[in-house]
C-alpha cells in the first residue's frame, strides 16, 4: 500500500478511534454503550452560548483550549502506528512524549486560573499537584524501555520488543506507566483536576460552547493518545500475527482504553493526599529500581 | 546569505525577547511567570533550531515544571496575583535599565569584534549526539556529573530544611 | 558567520533584560525570575558555541546540562528562602528585609 | 428559522441535561424508575439546557435558583414542577403538576419546547435584581477587592454577561445592549492568595515610596494557617443544589487553600414556613407532617398517628403495630439507598451511583429483589480502596474513647427547638435576604445568616463549643476552649424582659421545660423564645466532642459505638429479637457500614414479618373538643430519633414541636470538617446524611 493510503486510513482510524473513546467515556459514566450519544453532546456543545465569567483573565482563557488540542495533536506526530507509518520520527521520541504532557498541565493551569472562580481554582492546584506528580514517574519509565532499545526513537524501541513484549521483560515498568497514564489524562479513579461530585465539573466548571469543546476532545484524544503510547512502549506496538502492522496497533490500543475507563467506573476517586503519598514514596522509587532491574537484565 | 535556519533563529530570538520583556511589564505576576515559561520554550525551540535536539526537548520539558511551580510560588508571595490593582513593583528603574543598556551593548560589542574562526556547518545526527553525549557523560566528565548530583541532593535537603518551620512544630 | 552573530546577539540581549529585572524588581520571587532568564541566555551562547564552533565537543552539551540543574536548584533554594522570610516577617519584599543585612 | 438552526434545535433537543433543583435526591422520590436514555442529570449549570425546579421552596432557595437559572448558557427551559410562580425567578416555560412520575408526562413537552421556541430572537438573557444590584455594589467598591462572599450559590458566583458576538449560529442576539462584558460575579478575582487590592487596607504603612506599598501591612492581619503561613481564606459557598451534598443542604465555607479552615451548614435556607401554618384540625395532622420532610414521608405520617393515638387513648406510649414497623423499615431502606446514591456522587463512583438509583427504585415501588441488593451490598463492602478513602471524619468525632455510657444514653435529649416551632417561622427569612432578627432588642445585623442560625446554636445549650461560632455582634463570646466552659453570655436584653426560666445544661438534662409566653399560634405575633441563655455550667465530662456525640442519635451515632436507638423500646422489635446495629469507627467507612446492615437488617425484618403481618389495625382516635393536653410521640427515622409533641386548646392544635436528628447533624459539620481537604470534608459532611428539610421545616 501507498505510504499516503496507509496514512490516510491511519488517521481515519484515528479519529473514529477517538470517537470510540468518547462512547466509552459515556459507558463508564452511565454504564450503557449509545452510540449516538457524544455525537449529539457534540452540537449541543456547539449551539451553546458562550459565556465568560467576570474578570477573567483574557489572554490566558484563549490560549488554554489551543494550547491544550496542540500539544496532543504534536504528541499524535511522534507516535509510530504502523512500521513506516509515523510522522515524525523524532530522535528524541520518548522524551517528547513527557514533553508534550506538561503542556496539558500547563494549559489546565491557565484555564483553573483564567477562569476565576474558586472551583475552577482549586481544580487547577490540584491538576498541577497531580500531573507534576506523575509525570516524574513516567520520563523514569520510559528511559528503561529506552535503556533496552538503546535509542530513543520509538520505531526503535517497537523493534525492541521483537522477542519479548516490554510488559514482560518490564512488567513494574508497565504497571507505572499505565497508572501515571491514567493520571495524566485525569481518569476517574485520578479525576480529581474536573471532579463531578466535589468540584462541580472543576477546572472545566465554567466553560461553555466551543472553548468545553476543544478541551472535552482534547481530553479525549489525550486518552487515545496514551493508550498508542502504552501500546507502543510496552505492548510490542505493531508485532502481531497475520493483520497488517496498524490494525494490531488500534485492536491493543482499543483494549487498553477499554480498561482505563473500566477501572474508573468501579474505584472511588483516590484521596488527594494518598494521590501524592503514592506517588512520591512509591511510584518514583519504584520507577527507580525499575530502571535498576532492567539495567541488570541487559547486562546479564 | 540567507538560510532557513537563520530565519527561525531569528523568529524564535524575537519571540523570546518579547516574551522575556513582558515577564518584567505586566502587573499580573500569573501572567509573567508564564511568559517566562514562553521564552524558556522560544530558548528551547533555539536549541532545536541549531540541531542540539535532545537539549531542546529537555530544557522543554523541564521548563514547563519549573514555571508552573514559580506560578505558585508567585501567587502566594505576591501582594495582588491578578494584577488588578497595577501596582507598580519596582524600584530604582532607571539605575536598572543603565545597566542592562550597558552590558548588552558591551557583550554585542565583544561578539561583533572577536574574531570566531571557522563555522563548522557539519553536525552529527540527533541519534548519534545522544550517544556521544551519553559517553561524554560516562566517560570524561563522570565526576562532574556526580557532583552536579550531589549538589542537588544538597540543595533539596537544605530547602526543605530552611523552609519548614522547625520551631513550631516543637510548639505542638 | 551571521548565524553565530545573531545568535549570541541573541542571547546578549535576554542576559540584559534578565539583569533589568534582577536589579529592578522589588520581589524575592521576581529577582528569582530575572536569574532564570540570564541563566537562559547563558544556555543559548554555550549551544551556539557548540554548534558553530566545537559540534565535536560534548562537553559543552554536558555544561548545558550542568546550567540546566543551577537553574532549578536557584528555583528552589530561592523558594525556600522566600517561604522563610513570608513566614517570619510576612513579606517577600527586599524593602522590608533590611534587618537581614546584619 | 434558517435551515442549519433548525436542524441545530432538533439535534440539541434529543439532548436533554437536567438541572435538577434543589437535588437529585428530592427529584427521585418524585420519579418511579431512573431516566436511563431520554435524558441525562448533569451535576454542572454550565451543561444544562433545563432547570426542573421540584416542589415549593423559600424565597432563599429560590433566589439561589435564579442564579443558577442566570447562569446557564441559552437555549435553556425553565421547568417548575408544582408551583405556579417562585419570585426570583422568571415564569416557567414548562408548568407540570408535582405529582409521582411527573417527568415522563413533562419530557415530550420540553423536548417540543426546546426545539422550537427557546431559540427564538426573544430568548434573551436573563439576570435576577438580586445580582444586578450586587454588581453595582462590587463595581463602587471597585478599590474594595476582597471578596464579600456570601451570596453566590452552589456553584462559584459566576453569570454569563453579555456575551460577545459569538458567531455560533444558534441564535444571534445583542441583548440589554452594551457589548461589552457586564458579567456579575460575587467574587473578586478568585484567587485566594494574597488576594488584598491594597485599597482594601488604606492603612498600609506608606513610610517608604509613594507607589511602593509594605506588603507586611498587608499580610500582618492575615489568619496564620497551620504551616504558620499568613494566606488569605477564600469564602467559598458550597451552596444548596451541590451535587455531592444532600439536595438543599448549603454549607459556607473558609477555605484556605484547599485545606477547610471552618463550615458551616446554613440553616435557613429550606424554612418553608410549614409548622407556620399549622392545620387547625388535628386530624390533618398525618398528611400535614409528610410535607415537613420529603425524603421521608412515611416515618412523619406514621409519627403524627402514633402521637394521635398516645394523645387520645392516654394509654401511654403506643407502640407501633406490626404493619406500621413494616413501613417504617421499607422506607429507611429507600432512605438509606438514597443516601448511597448521593455519597456515591461525591466518592466519584458511577457504578456505584446507578446501582443504588437502580435499587432505590425498585425498592420505592416495592417491585425489589433482595438478593440482588444483598448482592450489591457485598460488592460495595468489597469495593477496593473504598475502605481507605472513607476512613476520613474521624478525628473530627474520633475521641469518644470514654465516651461515657451513662451520661449520652439515658438522658431523653431533645434540646433543638425549645422555642416553639412558631417562633421559628418568624424569625426565619419571611424577608429573604435581609434576616430580620427576632426582635427581642437584639440589633439588626446585616443579612448573612450568622444572626438567626446563631440563634439556633444558641438553643443547643448542650454544645458550649458551638457556641463560639456565634459572631453575633452584640454580645462578645468569649472564644474558650472547650474545657473552661464559664462563658458570660451576655443575656439577650429581652424586650419583653421576661426572664426565661433557667435550665441546667446538657449534663443532666432534666430539660425543665422553659415557660412559654406565647399568644395563641394563630395570631403569632413575636412569640419569646428563651434560647437557653447561658449561665454557668458544671465541668463537662472528658472532651467536649462527646457531648456533640450525646445529642445525636441515628445511624452516625451507632457508628460511634453508642447504642442509641428508639426501636429498643418499641414492642413490635423486641419480639422479633432485632437489636440495632452499631460499629466503633466512627468515621465515614463505619457510618456507610451501619447503614448497609441496617438496610440487611429491615431487610430480614420485612421477610420475618411478611408472612405473619395481621390487618392494618388503625386505633380509634376521638379528639375531646374541650380542655387541653398534650400529646407525645417518639420514632426512629432513618436519620435518628424524631420526637413530635403537640398541646391541643379546645380542639384546636395548640403549637406543634418536633425535634429532629438534622439540627444535631449540622452542629457536627463544624468539628468534622476542621482542618480536612476539602474533598474529605464533603464525604464526611455527606456521610452524616443530613436532611437539609428537617432543618427547621
Amino acid at each position: 500500500m501507498t505510504p499516503f493510503l496507509n496514512g490516510f486510513i491511519i488517521s481515519l482510524l484515528f479519529v473514529g478511534g477517538v470517537y470510540v473513546v468518547a462512547v466509552l467515556e459515556r459507558w463508564s459514566m452511565t454504564g450503557n454503550v449509545n452510540w449516538p450519544g457524544p455525537a449529539r453532546s457534540f452540537y449541543l456543545l456547539f449551539a451553546q452560548e458562550e459565556i465568560k465569567t467576570r474578570k477573567h483573565d483574557k489572554v490566558f482563557f484563549e490560549t488554554a483550549p489551543i494550547l491544550f488540542i496542540g500539544v496532543i495533536l504534536l504528541t499524535i506526530s511522534i507516535l509510530p502506528f504502523g512500521r513506516g507509518s509515523v510522522m515524525v520520527d523524532l530522535g528524541t521520541g520518548a522524551l517528547f512524549i513527557n514533553a508534550a504532557l506538561v503542556y496539558v498541565m500547563v494549559s489546565l493551569l491557565m484555564v483553573g486560573w483564567a477562569v476565576n472562580g474558586v472551583y475552577a481554582m482549586v481544580g487547577g492546584w490540584r491538576a498541577l499537584a497531580q500531573l507534576i506528580a506523575y509525570s516524574m514517574p513516567v520520563v523514569m519509565v520510559l528511559t528503561a524501555t529506552v535503556m533496552r532499545a538503546e535509542s530513543m526513537f520509538l520505531t526503535d524501541i517497537v523493534e525492541s520488543q521483537q522477542s519479548l513484549w516490554n510488559i514482560l521483560y518490564q512488567p513494574v515498568g508497565f504497571m507505572l506507566f499505565y497508572i501515571s497514564a491514567l493520571a495524566i489524562t485525569f481518569l476517574p479513579p485520578f479525576d480529581l483536576p474536573v471532579a463531578e461530585g466535589e468540584l462541580a465539573g472543576g477546572v472545566w466548571a465554567d466553560l461553555t460552547g466551543a472553548r468545553k469543546l476543544l478541551f472535552r476532545l482534547g481530553r479525549l484524544t489525550l486518552v487515545l493518545t496514551l493508550s498508542v503510547a502504552v501500546v507502543v512502549l510496552y505492548l510490542g506496538g505493531w508485532m502481531g500475527p497475520w493483520l497488517p502492522g496498524f490494525v494490531w496497533t488500534f485492536l491493543k490500543t482499543f483494549l487498553v482504553a477499554t480498561s482505563f475507563f473500566a477501572i474508573g467506573r468501579y474505584m472511588p476517586r483516590i484521596r488527594h493526599d494518598h494521590l501524592l503519598e503514592y506517588n512520591w514514596k512509591y511510584g518514583v522509587p519504584l520507577a527507580l529500581y525499575n530502571i535498576f532491574q532492567v539495567g541488570i537484565v541487559l547486562l546479564l | 546569505m540567507i538560510s532557513i535556519q537563520l530565519i527561525l533563529l531569528i523568529i524564535f530570538g524575537l519571540v523570546a525577547i518579547w516574551f522575556g520583556w513582558r515577564v518584567f511589564m505586566t502587573s499580573s505576576m500569573v501572567r509573567s511567570a508564564l511568559s517566562l515559561l514562553g521564552s524558556m520554550v522560544a530558548i528551547g525551540a533555539l536549541f532545536l533550531v541549531m540541531e542540539a535536539e535532545f537539549l531542546g526537548v529537555l530544557q522543554i520539558m523541564m521548563m514547563g515544571t519549573e514555571m508552573s511551580i514559580m506560578a505558585v510560588f508567585m501567587m502566594m508571595y505576591m501582594m495582588d496575583p491578578g494584577g488588578l490593582g497595577n501596582m507598580d513593583m519596582s524600584h530604582q528603574k532607571n539605575l536598572s535599565i543603565a545597566a542592562g543598556v550597558a552590558v548588552t551593548v558591551l557583550i554585542t560589542g565583544a561578539v561583533l569584534f572577536a574574531d570566531w574562526g571557522t563555522i563548522v556547518t557539519q553536525v552529527p545526527s540527533p541519534h548519534e549526539q545522544n550517544r556521544l553525549l551519553g559517553m561524554e557523560i560516562l566517560k570524561r566528565s563522570m565526576m562532574i556529573f556526580e557532583t552536579a548530583g550531589v549538589t542537588i541532593l544538597t540543595g533539596m535537603i537544605a530547602s526543605i530544611a530552611v523552609a519548614l518551620s522547625i520551631k513550631s512544630s516543637r510548639e505542638k | 558567520m551571521e548565524l553565530l552573530i545573531t545568535a549570541l546577539i541573541i542571547a546578549a540581549i535576554l542576559f540584559g533584560i534578565g539583569l533589568y529585572g534582577a536589579l529592578s524588581q522589588t520581589n524575592l520571587v521576581m529577582i528569582m525570575m530575572g536569574i532564570e532568564l540570564m541563566l537562559g541566555a547563558a544556555m543559548v551562547n554555550l549551544v551556539a558555541f557548540w554548534r558553530y564552533l566545537h559540534p565535536e565537543a560534548f562537553s559543552i552539551q554536558m555544561f548545558v546540562l550542568v546550567a540546566m540543574t543551577v537553574m532549578a536548584l536557584e528555583g528552589a533554594v530561592g523558594f525556600a528562602i522566600a517561604t522563610q522570610r513570608f513566614r517570619t516577617s510576612g513579606s517577600v519584599e527586599m524593602e522590608e528585609s533590611a534587618e537581614l543585612k546584619g | 428559522m434558517n435551515f442549519f438552526r433548525r436542524w441545530m434545535a432538533k439535534a440539541a433537543s434529543r439532548e436533554l441535561c437536567i438541572f435538577p433543583v434543589p437535588g437529585s435526591d428530592v427529584l427521585r422520590t418524585y420519579q418511579s424508575e431512573s431516566l436511563s436514555g431520554q435524558a441525562r442529570l448533569t451535576t454542572n449549570s454550565r451543561e444544562a439546557n433545563v432547570l426542573l425546579v421540584v416542589g415549593d421552596m423559600s424565597r432563599a432557595m429560590a433566589g439561589q435558583a435564579a442564579i443558577v437559572y442566570a447562569q446557564m448558557p441559552r437555549p435553556r427551559v425553565l421547568v417548575m414542577a408544582g408551583p405556579e410562580h417562585l419570585d426570583p425567578l422568571p415564569h416557567p416555560d414548562v408548568h407540570v403538576t408535582l405529582e409521582n412520575d411527573f417527568l415522563t408526562t413533562a419530557l415530550p413537552v420540553i423536548r417540543e419546547y426546546l426545539s422550537n421556541h427557546s431559540w427564538k430572537d426573544e430568548a434573551e438573557a436573563w439576570r435576577p435584581e438580586t445580582l444586578v444590584n450586587k454588581i453595582e455594589e462590587a463595581g463602587q467598591q471597585q478599590g474594595h477587592m476582597h471578596d464579600h462572599g456570601g451570596h453566590d450559590h452552589g456553584h462559584e458566583g459566576h453569570q454569563h454577561g453579555g456575551h460577545e458576538g459569538h458567531d455560533h449560529s444558534a441564535h444571534q442576539h445583542e441583548e440589554h445592549g452594551h457589548g461589552h462584558h457586564t458579567e456579575h460575579a460575587s467574587h473578586d478575582h478568585g484567587h485566594n492568595h494574597g488576594g488584598h487590592d491594597h485599597g482594601a487596607h488604606g492603612h498600609g504603612g506608606h513610610d517608604h515610596g509613594s507607589g511602593f506599598m509594605s506588603m507586611i501591612a498587608m499580610t500582618k492581619d492575615l489568619p496564620r494557617s497551620a504551616d504558620g503561613l499568613p494566606m488569605e481564606w477564600s469564602d467559598v459557598q458550597f451552596g444548596p443544589f451541590h451535587p455531592g451534598l444532600p439536595g438543599g443542604l448549603c454549607l459556607s465555607m473558609k477555605l484556605d487553600g484547599d485545606t477547610v479552615a471552618e463550615a458551616e451548614a446554613d440553616q435557613n435556607l429550606t424554612g418553608r414556613n410549614l409548622l407556620a401554618s399549622i392545620p387547625d384540625n388535628p386530624m390533618a395532622l398525618p398528611e400535614y407532617l409528610e410535607a415537613v420532610n420529603p425524603m421521608a414521608p412515611v416515618t412523619y405520617r406514621l409519627l403524627a398517628q402514633k402521637a394521635l393515638v398516645n394523645f387520645s387513648s392516654e394509654a401511654g406510649n403506643s407502640a407501633l403495630t406490626l404493619p406500621e414497623a413494616v413501613l417504617l423499615e421499607k422506607e429507611r431502606i429507600t432512605s438509606h439507598l438514597n443516601w448511597l446514591a448521593v455519597l456515591a456522587v461525591v466518592l466519584g463512583s458511577d457504578w456505584m451511583r446507578d446501582q443504588a438509583i437502580k435499587h432505590y427504585h425498585r425498592f420505592q415501588n416495592d417491585t425489589g429483589s433482595v438478593p440482588q441488593l444483598s448482592g450489591f451490598i457485598k460488592r460495595v463492602k468489597k469495593m477496593p480502596y473504598l475502605k481507605l478513602k472513607l476512613s476520613v471524619a474521624s478525628h473530627g468525632i474520633g475521641e469518644t474513647e470514654e465516651h461515657n455510657q451513662g451520661v449520652a444514653g439515658d438522658t431523653h435529649v431533645e434540646h433543638h427547638y425549645e422555642h416553639n416551632a412558631d417562633s421559628h417561622s418568624d424569625h426565619c427569612h419571611e424577608e429573604g435576604d435581609e434576616y430580620k432578627p427576632h426582635d427581642h432588642g437584639k440589633p439588626g445585623h446585616e443579612g448573612h445568616g450568622r444572626g438567626s442560625h446563631g440563634s439556633h446554636e444558641q438553643s443547643h445549650e448542650g454544645h458550649e463549643h458551638h457556641h463560639e461560632e456565634h459572631n453575633h455582634s452584640d454580645h462578645q463570646l468569649k472564644d474558650h476552649k472547650q474545657e473552661s466552659h464559664e462563658h458570660e453570655h451576655a443575656d439577650h436584653p429581652h424586650k419583653e424582659g421576661d426572664e426565661s426560666k433557667k435550665h441546667e445544661h446538657h449534663g443532666e438534662h432534666n430539660h425543665s421545660h422553659e415557660m412559654h409566653q406565647h399568644a395563641g399560634h394563630e395570631h403569632h405575633e413575636h412569640v419569646h423564645h428563651d434560647h437557653g441563655s447561658g449561665d454557668e455550667k458544671e465541668q463537662a465530662i472528658g472532651p467536649g466532642l462527646n457531648q456533640l456525640l450525646g445529642d445525636i442519635t441515628g445511624p452516625v451515632a451507632r457508628a460511634a459505638g453508642i447504642e442509641k436507638d428508639h426501636r429498643l423500646e418499641e414492642a413490635v422489635y423486641q419480639q422479633a429479637g432485632w437489636t440495632p446495629v452499631t460499629a466503633t469507627g466512627n468515621n465515614a467507612w463505619s457510618r456507610l457500614m451501619v447503614r448497609l446492615d441496617e438496610i440487611e437488617q429491615s431487610l430480614r425484618f420485612i421477610e420475618k414479618a411478611g408472612n405473619d403481618s395481621g390487618s392494618e389495625s388503625s386505633q380509634k382516635i376521638n379528639i375531646p373538643s374541650i380542655g387541653m393536653g398534650n400529646g407525645i410521640a417518639h420514632i426512629e427515622s432513618p436519620r435518628g430519633k424524631v420526637t413530635l409533641k403537640f398541646h391541643i386548646h379546645e380542639g384546636k392544635l395548640a403549637h406543634v414541636h418536633l425535634a429532629s436528628p438534622s439540627a444535631a447533624l449540622a452542629g457536627l459539620v463544624k468539628p468534622i470538617t476542621e482542618q480536612q481537604e476539602l474533598a474529605d470534608a464533603l464525604t464526611a459532611v455527606t456521610s452524616l446524611d443530613i436532611s437539609p428539610w428537617e432543618i427547621n421545616p
